[in-house]
C-alpha cells in the first residue's frame, strides 16, 4: 500500500527536470516557440538518448516497459520546462501501435519510434471538435482512407500518423503518402502545431486491435494532458511567485501587498493538491480499469480547467509585462489552453463523467 | 505506487477482522449500559494493541510501535463495523498528544489515563473575544499567587466546555513579557470556583460553543505543561494535533453522497436534478474537489508514512482550507437545490454540524454552519499567510512592532 | 428622459428609512426575531401611520395611488432596517384584489387594506415550490377550496388570504374560514414567517380577474423581493464596514489588512451598482409590459443571488461573532434566504429568462 | 422616473435626424476620398452645434451649451447611421478637456484646432516599465536647459505611438521634490530627434502598444501644461476623462450578443449550445451583469444631468472594475464555449481588441485581450482600494514612507 513515487520515479523526473532546464532555457524557448515549428531536431535527440521515446513500448522493441505514471511525470516534467516537440503524441502514437498493431507491425514500426528515429503522431478530431468515434466519418475502404482530421499536432513533422476510424479502429499513415494533403492550422500554442489532414484514397495499414485500443489511448491521452496542464501551471505559479518577489510597486515588493500574497497563495492551492488526482488517474489507468476511464476524464477536467484560471491570475500578477510576446508567461498559459481543448473541453468530460456513473 | 496491501498489512487486517468478531458484544455482555459496553470493548482494543496504538501501556495506551498502515488498518476496520476505538475528542485527540510531549511523569500518569477512557472530558480554551484570529494577543490572566494562579477573563468559542470536567488552555502568566512570551498552558479543573459556562447560541439555531467566564479562578501551579511563559509553542504542537483532525476525506465523501442523493431526489423541470446537464456539470466540477482531497491524503499518508513528509509539505498545509473550500462548494451547491425549502429552518436533529444530512431542513443547517467560524475570515486569511510566506517564500506582511 | 427618483421618492425614502431606524432598532428587532411571530403592532401601526399600507391601492378606497417603484423603494427601507411584518405580502395581495375583484370586492376590502386595519397575505406555492399554476393543483368548485398552500407567509395573522388557483385565477379566503388548516412551518427569516395552508371545502370568493393578474403579482413581487434582498445587503455591508474599522487584530484595525478591505470592496462592487437594475424592473413593470416579466425575473435572480454571497462574506468578515445568533449580521442573511427562495429560486428563475427570450 | 424624451428634446432629436439625413454625402461629394468625407461633415456637425458640443467656437467647437441629455440624442443617432462625430480618441477625447482646464490661451490656441479635426494625432505618455500601478514612481527625467526641457528615459503601453504627431505624458522635472510634486505634464513632438518609437509585441499576436525612449529630446518649456511640479493634478483631471472612455455599455451589448450568437452556433449534444441548461444558466447570469451596467450607467447619466452626481459616486467609482469584470466573464464563457478551436491562434484579423467578434478565433483573441493591461493586477487592486477607501471609509493602508 504505497501512494507514492519510486526511486526510480522520483530519479526519473529530476532527470527529465535537469535535461529541460539546461537543454532548453527560456530564451531557446522563446526563440523555437517564435519561429512556429514546435521542434528543435537537437532537443529530440536528447529526449531520445534518454530513453524516453519508448517509456511504455515493450523491452524487445527498444523500449522501457514502464507504465502509464512514468510517462505522465515526464509529461508533467516537460511541460514544466515548456519542451516544444512531438513527446506527448508520439508516445501515444507509438502506444496504439504496440497495442492494435499485429507481430509484423510491431516488429516493423515499434523499434525506430522507441529510439526516436521515428516520429509518430495520432489524428483524431474531426469537425470542430468531435473526440471520439461515433462522430466520425473517416474510414478504411479497400485499404485506402477517406476523410479529414483535425487538430493533428506536428502533423507535417511526423513519419507515421496513426488515425481513428469511425469503427473505432485504428490505421497507420505514412508520411507523403498518396491522396495525403497537410493543411496547417495556425495554433495557439507554437510548442505543439497542429494541422488539418485530408485523406483522399491514401493507402493506409488497418491496424489489428478493437475500439478497446483506442479507449485506451484516449484515457492514457487524458492522463498525460492533466499531467502537462499540471507541470505547465506548476511553472506559472514558480514564475509569478518569482516576479512578485523581486518587483517593486509603491516602495514594497508587490508579494509584500496582502491582496497579492493571497491570491497567489489561493491560486496555489488550486493546483498544488491536484498533483495527486494525475497520479491517480495514470495508476488507475492501468491498474484499475474500473476506474481508470472515469478518473482519466475527472482529472484532465480538473486541472486543465483550474490551470486555465491559474494561467489568468499568473497574467494579471505580472502586470502589463505579463501581457507581452517576450514574457515567459503566454508560453505555459498557451499551453494550457492546448491541454484544455485536445481529447475534449472540460465541460465536455464533466458530462462524460457523469455518463460514466450512470446519472 | 501499489495501492494492494503487503502480506504483513494483510495478515494484520485479517487479526484485526477476527478481533473484530467480538463486536458488537454478545450474550450477558450485550444487556450493559451502552457506556459500559464502549468501554469494556474498548479496554480490549487496547489490550490486543488496536486501540490507542502509539500511547505507551503506562498510560493506559496500547503501547504498540508506531505504523501508520497499521494505524489506518485498525481505523478502517473498526470504523466500518463502528466499533468503539480511540475517542476522537479534544482530550484523547489534543490534550493526550501534548502531554506525552511536554507533561511532567506526574501530570501524565495523573491525566493521561482517564482522558484516554473518557472518564475525565476535557475543552479547550484559546479563542477569546478580543483575540481571533490573533490568537497570541489573548488577554486572560493567570496570575502567579504563591502556588496558585488565580484567573480572570473569559474564553469563547468553548466546545463541550458545559459538559468537560477540565479544561487545557492559554492563559497569559507574565503580562510585561513581550506577546507570545507571556503565555503559558494551564489544565483548569472545570469545578473550580470562579469559573462559569455560558453556552452561546448559533445563527444555526444550535449551541454547540460556550463562553466560560473566571472569576478569581485558582489553578495549582502544578497544573502548568511546559515552562512558565512557554505555552505558545506548546500550544502550536497541540495545533497540529487538531489539523490532523480537521478534513478527514471520508467525512468528505460522506456528505457529497449526501449531495448525490440530494440531486436525485430533488426536481428540475420534470426529471431528477442529477439528469440536469447544469446540475451535473457543478457535481462533477465538486467531484473533482473532493477526489483531489481523497487522493491527496493517500499521498501525505503514504509520505509520511515513508517518513518523507518534508516532500508532502505544500499540500499538508492547504489541507484544512481545501477541505473546508470543498465542504463549502457541496453545502452552497446543495442549498441551491432547495427550493422553497431553502426557507426552512434547521429543527433541533438537523444540528449536526459536520453531520450526515438527509433532509432538507438538514441541508440548510449544513449550509449555514459551512459559514461558521472553524473557516471564517480571519481563520482562512492566516492560512494563507502560512501556504504563500511557508510553503511559497513569500515575503511577511508589513506589520506594526509588537506591543509589549 | 429621466432615470432617478423624484423629490418625493427620495422623502418617501428618507421617512421610511427615519421611522424603522428609530421605531425598530436592533434590540427590538432581536427580540422579535426570538419571539418568532414577525409581527409587532405598534410598528404595523406606523407602518399604517405613514400611509404605506395602501401605497398603489387607488386613491378612491384610501390608497395612494403609487406605483411599483415606489412600494419597491419602501420595500429596500424596510429591509435595510430589517422591518418584521406582513408589509411585503400585503401590498401584494391587497394589489391583487384591486386588480382582480368586482367593485364590490373592491369597496368590501381595500378600504380596511389601505389603512392596515386589516391584513392580507399571498398564498401560491405548492409542494416543494412550486410557484406557476401549470404545477398547482387547488381548485375553486362550487365556492369552496381544496388544496394545500406551501410558503405562506404570515399565514396565521392574516384576515385576508389571496389564494392562487390551478386556472390561473385568485380567490379570497378569510381567517379562521371553515376548513381552513394554519400548520407552521419552522421559516428560517422570523421577521417573515410562513405556514402551510390545508383547505377542504373552504368557502372563499373568487376574483373576476384573469390569470393576467397572477402574472402581475408575480411580476410586482419579484421587483419587490429584488428591493429587499438589495436593502437586505447593503445594509451586512454597512455592517461589515462598520465592524471591520472598529474591530481590532494584530494590533491593527482588521479593515486596514488589504485582504480584507479588497474584500469588502469586491462585495460592495456585486451589489450597489444593481440599485439600478431592480429600479429599472419596477419601472418596466409598470410602464414597459414587453421587458416587465423579464427584468423582474432578471433583477430577482442577480440580486438575491449576489445578496446572498454577500451573506456568507459578511459572516465571514465579522470571524466568529457573525457566526452568533446574537450578532445582527443573520438576521439579514435570513431575510436574504427568504428573498432568494420566495417565487423561485434564482436558478429556475434564470431558466425562465431564457424561455421568455425565445431561447 | 420617465424613459421618455420631453417634447423639446423629441424635437432636438428631430432636427438632428434632419440634419443626418445629409450623411452619406450625395452627388459630388460621394466620391471624395474617405477621410475628406468624414472631415467634410464633421465639420458640417460643428457648424450646425452637433460635433465637439461643449468645445468653445474659438478652438473648433460648436459653443453650445451643456446639456447631456442633447449630446446622450446626437451621440445616439450620430453612431446610428455611423456619421463622422466627435473624434474619441486620445487627442480628442483626453488633451482637449486638459487643455480646457489648465492650459494657458495660446496653447488652447495651437493644439485644440488640429486635435478636434485629428490633422494632428496624439498618444499618452504616462506609464514606464518601472512604475505600472504605481504610476507616480515615474522615473521619466525632463531637465530645464535654458528654454528647454531635456528628456531622458523610457515609456512603455503607449498606443498608438507609432502613428502619433504629439504626446502628452509625465516627466519627472524636480527630481529633489516629494513624488507626486516633482512631475511636470508635457507635450512633446514625436519627431523630436532623441525620441524613438518600437512596437511591443502581445500575447495576442498584435501589435496595439509602443514603447517610446527618449535620448536628449529636447521640448521647448513653453509645451508645458500647469505648474512645474503640477503635473500629477492635471493628469488626475486626465484621468477622470479616460475613465470615461472606458465601460461603454453599447460596447457591452454588443459584445453580449456577440456571445448569444456563438451559443447559437455552437453544438451541445446535438443541440444549439444556447437550448442547453447550464449554458442558459451562465449566459442569463452574465446577462445580470450586462444589464447592471446598461441601467446603471443610465442612473448615473441622469443624476449627472440633474447636477445630482454625488449620489451616483459610488456606482461611479465602481464602473471601470465593473465593465471589465463583466467583459471578462462574457469573454471567458465564450471560450468555454469553444471546443477544439480554442487550440487555434487569432488571425490578424482578429486582434481587435475589444472589437466584435464572430469567429472562434476571433473569440480567442478577445479572451486573451481580457487578460491584458487594463485589467491587469495592479490596476484592479488600486481599483478596490478606491472603492474601499473613498466608497466606504476604510484605512488606507499601512505603507512605507515615501522615498523623496
Amino acid at each position: 500500500m504505497e501512494f507514492g513515487l519510486s526511486e526510480e520515479q522520483d530519479l526519473l523526473q529530476e532527470t527529465v527536470r535537469q535535461f529541460v532546464s539546461e537543454q532548453c532555457p527560456p530564451t531557446q524557448l522563446h526563440a523555437i516557440f517564435d519561429a512556429g515549428e514546435g521542434h528543435a531536431p537537437a532537443l529530440w535527440q536528447g529526449v531520445a538518448e534518454l530513453g524516453l521515446c519508448g517509456l511504455m513500448l515493450p523491452e524487445e522493441y527498444g523500449g522501457a516497459d514502464l507504465e502509464v505514471l512514468d510517462l505522465a511525470l515526464v509529461c508533467e516534467e516537460l511541460a514544466y520546462g515548456g519542451l516544444p516537440g512531438p513527446f506527448m503524441m508520439h508516445s501515444l502514437a507509438a502506444h496504439a501501435i504496440a497495442r492494435a498493431g499485429d507481430s509484423d507491425q510491431r516488429g516493423r514500426h515499434l523499434p525506430a519510434l522507441a529510439d526516436g528515429s521515428a516520429i509518430a503522431t495520432l489524428a483524431l478530431a474531426e469537425g470542430e471538435g468531435a473526440w471520439r468515434p461515433e462522430f466520425w466519418s473517416t474510414r478504411s475502404e479497400g485499404g485506402v482512407l477517406h476523410g479529414t482530421k483535425r487538430f493533428v499536432p506536428h502533423a507535417d513533422l511526423s513519419d507515421w500518423i496513426v488515425v481513428g476510424l469511425s469503427d473505432g479502429r485504428l490505421a497507420l499513415v505514412e508520411k507523403g503518402a498518396a491522396g495525403l494533403t497537410v493543411v496547417p492550422e495556425e495554433g495557439i500554442d507554437r510548442t505543439r502545431p497542429i494541422g488539418r489532414l485530408e485523406f483522399e484514397g491514401t493507402p493506409c495499414e488497418v491496424l489489428e486491435g478493437d475500439g478497446a485500443v483506442l479507449e485506451r489511448i484516449g484515457d492514457v491521452g487524458l492522463t498525460l494532458l492533466a499531467a502537462d496542464a499540471f507541470g505547465s501551471a506548476s511553472r506559472l505559479i514558480d514564475l509569478a511567485v518569482e516576479y512578485t518577489k523581486t518587483r517593486e510597486q509603491f516602495g514594497r515588493k508587490v508579494a509584500e501587498f496582502q491582496a497579492v500574497k493571497h491570491q497567489l497563495a489561493r491560486l496555489a492551492l488550486e493546483i498544488e493538491p491536484t498533483r495527486a488526482l494525475f497520479w491517480y488517474a495514470a495508476h488507475a489507468v492501468d491498474h484499475r480499469p474500473d476506474e481508470g476511464p472515469r478518473s482519466a476524464a475527472l482529472a484532465k477536467s480538473h486541472i486543465s480547467d483550474r490551470a486555465i484560471q491559474a494561467g489568468r491570475e499568473v497574467v494579471e500578477l505580472h502586470g502589463g509585462i505579463g501581457f507581452t510576446w517576450e514574457c515567459d508567461v503566454h508560453l505555459w498559459l498557451k499551453r494550457i489552453m492546448f491541454d484544455r481543448a485536445f481529447l475534449g473541453t472540460p465541460e465536455s468530460l464533466r458530462e462524460r463523467c457523469a455518463e460514466l456513473e450512470g446519472w | 505506487m501499489d495501492l494492494e496491501y503487503s502480506e504483513e498489512h494483510r495478515a494484520y487486517r485479517e487479526a484485526v477482522l477476527e478481533f473484530l468478531k467480538g463486536w458488537p458484544l454478545q450474550g450477558e455482555e450485550a444487556n450493559l449500559p451502552e457506556a459500559e459496553r464502549e468501554a469494556l470493548f474498548r479496554q480490549r482494543g487496547i489490550d490486543a494493541g488496536y486501540v490507542y496504538r502509539n500511547v505507551p501501556k503506562k498510560y493506559g495506551g496500547a503501547g504498540e510501535p508506531a505504523d501508520p498502515l497499521r494505524d489506518a488498518i485498525v481505523r478502517e476496520e473498526f470504523f466500518r463495523v463502528g466499533a468503539p476505538w480511540d475517542l476522537l475528542n479534544q482530550g484523547a485527540g489534543m490534550l493526550v498528544p501534548t502531554l506525552l510531549e511536554f507533561g511532567t511523569e506526574e501530570q501524565k500518569r495523573r491525566f493521561i489515563p482517564k482522558a484516554l477512557t473518557g472518564a475525565e472530558r476535557w475543552c479547550q480554551g484559546y479563542s477569546e473575544p478580543g483575540s481571533g484570529s490573533d490568537l497570541a494577543s489573548l488577554q486572560c490572566r493567570a496570575e502567579l499567587d504563591g502556588d496558585e494562579f488565580v484567573i480572570n477573563g473569559q474564553k469563547i468559542w468553548t466546545s463541550n466546555a458545559n459538559e468537560a470536567h477540565w479544561m487545557f488552555g492559554l492563559f497569559r502568566t507574565e503580562p510585561q513579557a513581550r506577546k507570545h512570551a507571556g503565555i503559558s498552558y494551564l489544565l483548569v479543573d472545570m469545578s473550580t470556583p470562579g469559573v462559569e459556562v455560558r453556552p452561546l447560541r448559533e445563527m444555526t439555531g444550535g449551541s454547540e460553543f460556550n463562553e466560560v467566564f473566571f472569576n478569581d479562578a485558582r489553578v495549582p501551579v502544578t497544573n502548568r505543561v511546559g515552562e512558565a511563559g512557554g505555552g505558545w509553542a506548546v500550544s502550536r504542537a497541540t495545533l497540529i494535533h487538531e489539523r490532523n483532525l480537521i478534513g478527514n476525506p471520508n467525512m468528505m465523501r460522506d456528505c457529497f453522497e449526501d449531495l448525490l442523493t440530494l440531486a436525485r431526489k430533488t426536481q428540475r423541470g420534470g426529471r431528477p436534478a442529477i439528469e440536469d446537464p447544469h446540475i451535473r456539470q457543478r457535481l462533477i466540477e465538486i467531484e473533482g474537489y473532493v477526489r483531489t482531497v481523497e487522493t491527496s491524503n493517500m499521498l501525505q499518508f503514504s509520505a509520511t508514512v515513508r517518513g518523507d513528509a518534508l516532500k508532502a509539505m505544500r499540500p499538508m498545509m492547504m489541507n484544512k482550507l481545501y477541505s473546508t473550500d470543498t465542504m463549502q462548494r457541496i453545502q452552497r451547491c446543495a442549498y441551491d437545490l432547495l427550493d422553497g425549502e431553502g426557507m426552512l429552518a434547521p429543527s433541533a436533529e438537523d444540528i449536526t454540524g459536520w453531520g450526515r444530512n438527509t433532509s432538507s431542513t438538514g441541508w440548510v443547517e449544513a449550509y449555514l454552519f459551512s459559514l461558521g467560524p472553524a473557516i471564517a475570515g480571519g481563520a482562512s486569511n492566516i492560512q494563507l499567510n502560512i501556504i504563500g510566506e511557508r510553503g511559497y517564500g513569500l515575503p511577511r506582511d508589513a506589520r506594526p512592532p509588537e506591543k509589549t
